[in-house]
């Protein structure tokens, strides 16, 4: 429905006040849902949200960033940038549902991970970092699904997943327009080249193998909320249902060992003069021959 | 300032253009801290730390890795590894490609990290140092793939993990295949981890963005040298989002001590001992079948390595 | 207050005199917070909580049971563990022998838990519930080793742990063997743990000391009840040491919400559906070879146990 | 040398300025000791320090409360009272511990856990708990020494141990003498006394079954420190081979089980009329025959 827009088009459409946010999807696809609060540390970050619920016959737990839909809701939420509090209690829900052995899902929408004093003091990069290794390592299925705005490594730090799936115009990007404008051209104002050259788009997620699946929205998904959400919960559960097959049939060790080859497998670049392209897709060597690198190093565990 | 250090290193890793520049020993270096004036002899001498304010300067990864490992112990890895702009990218007419070809100049690197294996007092290691000359030691796909391989190359031989970092942020260039790249280098640490082999951290100034919330952070042990400033948000951000002035020390490795963020402060003469200590105490002994190749410097084929 | 709200309660534990007492259904019960008068029915209708200002009253463990489990579901164990008194404990001419034993007579329990099985909103579950009229609640050996057996209760009847704690400090009359139980318990939960069974404690007016610093923290969802205080050191402990005033709300639920430390606060009236989900959600199937003894009231021969 | 001193003399004794604190134990036995800093999460806490070193031809991880020896590094140390990022810190490092296989040696000498505003904003309480569990069911081997004060959950915290060691002098105590009279008599002053009813000292916690060993102080410990020291070194390494004898006979999950029926052994209570004394050694029922109960329950994992 929204193919023809552009990079910022859809940057705003992300960031739509009206589209849903976590919180609408966990309503509407997780029954009985409980929401767990704090760290046991040091505070409840109310920009990052966790609980436990019956998605579809199962039990998960459901991590996501919480934006508002209104400035008092965003005060509160601090406009869904988590503290390091926030991704503390999603490391210590990450630790429970390995211990129950439950599946992740997490529902990304955040600008960035809060810059504030308080959270250079609290230590958000080692935070951020912890919950990087711990996912990568976590012993139960997990599925990610950008539904709004995917903020650098505020982003990252509860996406790592066996799957990421975004909605049709929701973002992902290493920094947000603005900032990456401000880097290259010393004027925010040109964001819109910024967005457009970054490539942070859905489908170009997804043609860089990032994204394993973009959810077509019905409309713009703040026209759609409900039809929308029921479009992400099914592919949702399409990909959870696949990664519990492959742990049915080939065991927990395989799924962790093929979520790490996928990141392992991350980036380009040049050796000896050669394209190489990891992920397992062929890229087009400088030379002019097609070529698949071998993965000699991924999975080797 | 940096560019004053530059001289010929003993480790000279290779770069594209393999152009030498040779610096007069009679230089003067002037602190940016104290304004104190020294030769460039002395301040090698003295590792490039103010005899008056103990102001640390930043180092080349040849600087550092002269003044951290063993003489004549590095050898080099990985180095033929350079980027491959994936997005294509241009900005105000600069092409990505070009723009690290200049930078590879400038420094004698291929890219921000360079990547090998070294001993520190004796203790073998596995070794990534960032380059903050090559863009800043922004991380991007040659930096996460290097790291990586450094990781992997340790769990191979069975070496410590020693990561030496700098960085201003993301490598812009490569967009989502920077931002990957935390997910890549920490996910790989869980193998390290898991093969019960130590990861010993040092952050220098400055060390900033994703590298800081990654695996620069996910360490054993994490050693800063004294003043670095370390934070995931920089400071220009803070204060333009808070509207607030940052106290005095914010974000130095003092600070971060404080803040129980790492484990040491230590100056930079005193970093290989304390270093090989820490790597002596956590050394896990070769699994049996592998002890006879404790020896790393003969364990693979390295890359092109050069000693003077 | 408390004394006002004591009742024949439908669940009655076993206690050494076994003397009961009727209490007429016309009392008055003033609420300690706003002074709102209601009679003895009407509270116990309200669950002891205050219509006007929300106030919740102490309950006893047997009205926590009451309030908190399916009706004529609760079958306690242990009832029969009593002090030992290993230091002979005398002060001011009252030894402890007699305090227990007179505190015994009060509540009709040999000690500050009461521990069984039950079913919370179908959920079957190994309970236990702190007395806190039996010397503050304070944790000593009968205490420790009813929980260590809830705990086992639950591990081998793959149940839930369900934990209701109020305490006021440690059994100083027991010394070493009361500070010990910390340690116990808390190991004991190590292992329902590995047994991949949940924990879920709740927390109710006052909870200090040794309790709060050892098993009732150590849950996988920790809840608590409006206003309730709850922390390690007591408020006047605090302002001793420290010379401070305590902020107003300073260790209330609320407060330890908002710094992270608890998961839910839940008033009275929702604590058996919203702890009924929570163990739906975390249930483990049982294991295939004990399936057939999910019933979990036929598991075991339970001590004496009184129904309504 | 000591044996004639009563309750209260010891408590002296105990909390003497001029006494060998951890620090002392550490530079003397620990060679090579780094002293790691910092929870990851809040702060470094200068009363709990914790370090790798070289105990004896091994590596280990060591914990201790540290007091000072004057005001001024008392009121650095806290008065040796940790706040919970000092347990957290203590955390950390048992986990690295265990993480590298190394023993953890513990100096206990504290008066208390911080009763501060700060401390229990960030739940005191619960940083307890969390060690408590951590350091019961951690597999590797643990010696804890009692050098001075042992007070309360302060002191448990970083305690759970396969032995408890006790200096001739050490006091180990359920609340200090001072706040126990403040509950028993309504007067501080009472303190002698309740020390006295209390049975705090290593003769007592040995005889209770609680102690392992009580270690002779050649004078009182502040008159020959490095005596002391080394004769405490000695009991810690003759503990230590004992326990990783233990292992290499009998295996990690051997040590932990026994760690565990230690602990759930401690207490005394009656049953059905009969006293009960567990850990395994005989009492006197009421009815005056002597039993010992069957430990049914005991590590039973
Ligand atoms: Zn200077
Ligand atoms: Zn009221």
């Amino acid at each position: 429905m929204t193919e023809q827009l552009n990079a910022w088009d859809r940057v705003q459409l992300a960031r739509n006040a009206a589209r849903p946010h976590a919180l609408d999807y966990i309503n509407e696809l997780v029954k009985d849902f409980v929401e767990l609060h704090g760290d046991r540390l040091f505070g409840d970050d109310h920009a990052l949200i966790g609980g436990i619920g019956d998605f579809r016959g199962r039990t998960v737990v459901v991590l996501g960033h919480q934006k508002g839909a209104n400035t008092r809701e965003n005060i509160d939420r601090n406009f869904g940038m988590p503290r390091p509090e926030g991704y503390r209690k999603a490391l210590r829900l990450i630790r429970q549902a390995e211990k129950f052995n439950l599946p992740v899902l997490t529902f990304i929408d955040t600008p960035a991970a809060d810059p504030g004093l308080g959270s250079e003091e609290r230590g958000q990069g080692n935070a951020i970092a912890e919950n990087l290794i711990a996912m990568a390592a976590m012993r139960v299925p997990a599925i990610a699904t950008v539904v709004g705005e995917g903020g650098s490594g505020g982003a990252l730090a509860i996406s790592i997943a066996d799957r990421i799936l975004m909605l049709e115009n929701a973002i992902y990007a290493v920094a947000s327009p603005e900032a990456c404008a401000t880097i290259l051209w010393k004027d925010a104002a040109q964001a819109p080249a910024a967005a457009e050259i970054l490539r942070i788009t859905a489908h170009d997620l997804h043609g860089f193998g990032i994204a394993d699946e973009v959810i077509p929205e019905p409309v713009a998904a703040h026209l759609q909320p409900s039809a929308t959400i029921q479009r992400a919960g099914d592919a949702i559960e399409r990909h959870l249902r696949d990664v519990e097959q492959t742990i049915a049939t080939m065991g927990i060790d395989t799924l962790v060992a093929t979520r790490y080859a996928k990141y392992r497998g991350i980036g380009r670049w040049v050796d000896n003069g050669e394209t190489i392209l990891r992920n397992g897709t062929v890229t087009n060597a400088p030379n002019g021959t097609e070529h698949v690198t071998s993965m000699q190093h991924s999975g080797s565990r | 300032m940096r560019e004053l250090f530059r001289r010929q290193p003993k480790f000279s890793p290779t770069a594209p253009g393999d152009e030498t520049r040779s610096i007069p020993d009679d230089l003067w270096i002037k602190c940016p801290k104290c304004n104190e004036l020294q030769y460039s002899k002395d301040a090698e001498r003295n590792l490039y730390v103010c005899p008056r304010c103990g102001h640390h300067a930043r180092l080349s990864a040849a600087q550092r890795i002269d003044t951290l490992v063993d003489e004549g112990t590095f050898i080099e890895y990985d180095a033929g590894l350079t980027q491959s702009d994936p997005l294509e990218f241009v900005a105000n007419g600069e092409a990505y490609r070009a723009k690290a070809a200049s930078a590879g100049r400038k420094t004698h690197t291929n890219d921000a990290l360079v990547c090998g294996t070294a001993s520190i007092c004796g203790q073998p290691v596995s070794l990534a140092v960032t380059e903050f000359g090559f863009m800043g030691a922004s991380m991007g796909s040659v930096y996460g793939e290097k790291l990586v391989r450094a990781i992997e190359r340790a769990i191979e031989g069975r070496l410590g993990l020693v990561t030496v970092s700098s960085s201003g942020g993301a490598r812009m260039h490569e967009s989502m295949f920077s931002l990957m790249q935390m997910a890549k280098t920490t996910a790989a640490l869980a193998h390290l981890g898991d093969a019960r082999l130590p990861h010993l951290s040092l952050l220098t100034d400055p060390c900033f963005g994703g590298v800081t919330a990654s695996y620069a952070t996910v360490a054993d042990v994490i050693v800063a040298e004294p003043g670095a400033i370390i934070g995931f948000a920089g400071p220009r951000v803070i204060e333009q989002v808070t509207r607030q002035k940052l106290p005095e020390g914010f974000q130095t490795a003092e600070f971060l001590l404080e803040h129980g963020m790492i484990d040491l402060v230590v100056p930079r003469a005193q970093l290989p001992e304390r270093i090989g200590t820490l790597l002596r105490h956590f050394a896990v002994q070769p699994e049996p079948a592998k002890s006879d190749d404790a020896d790393i410097t003969r364990s693979a084929e390295p890359a092109e390595a050069l000693h003077d």
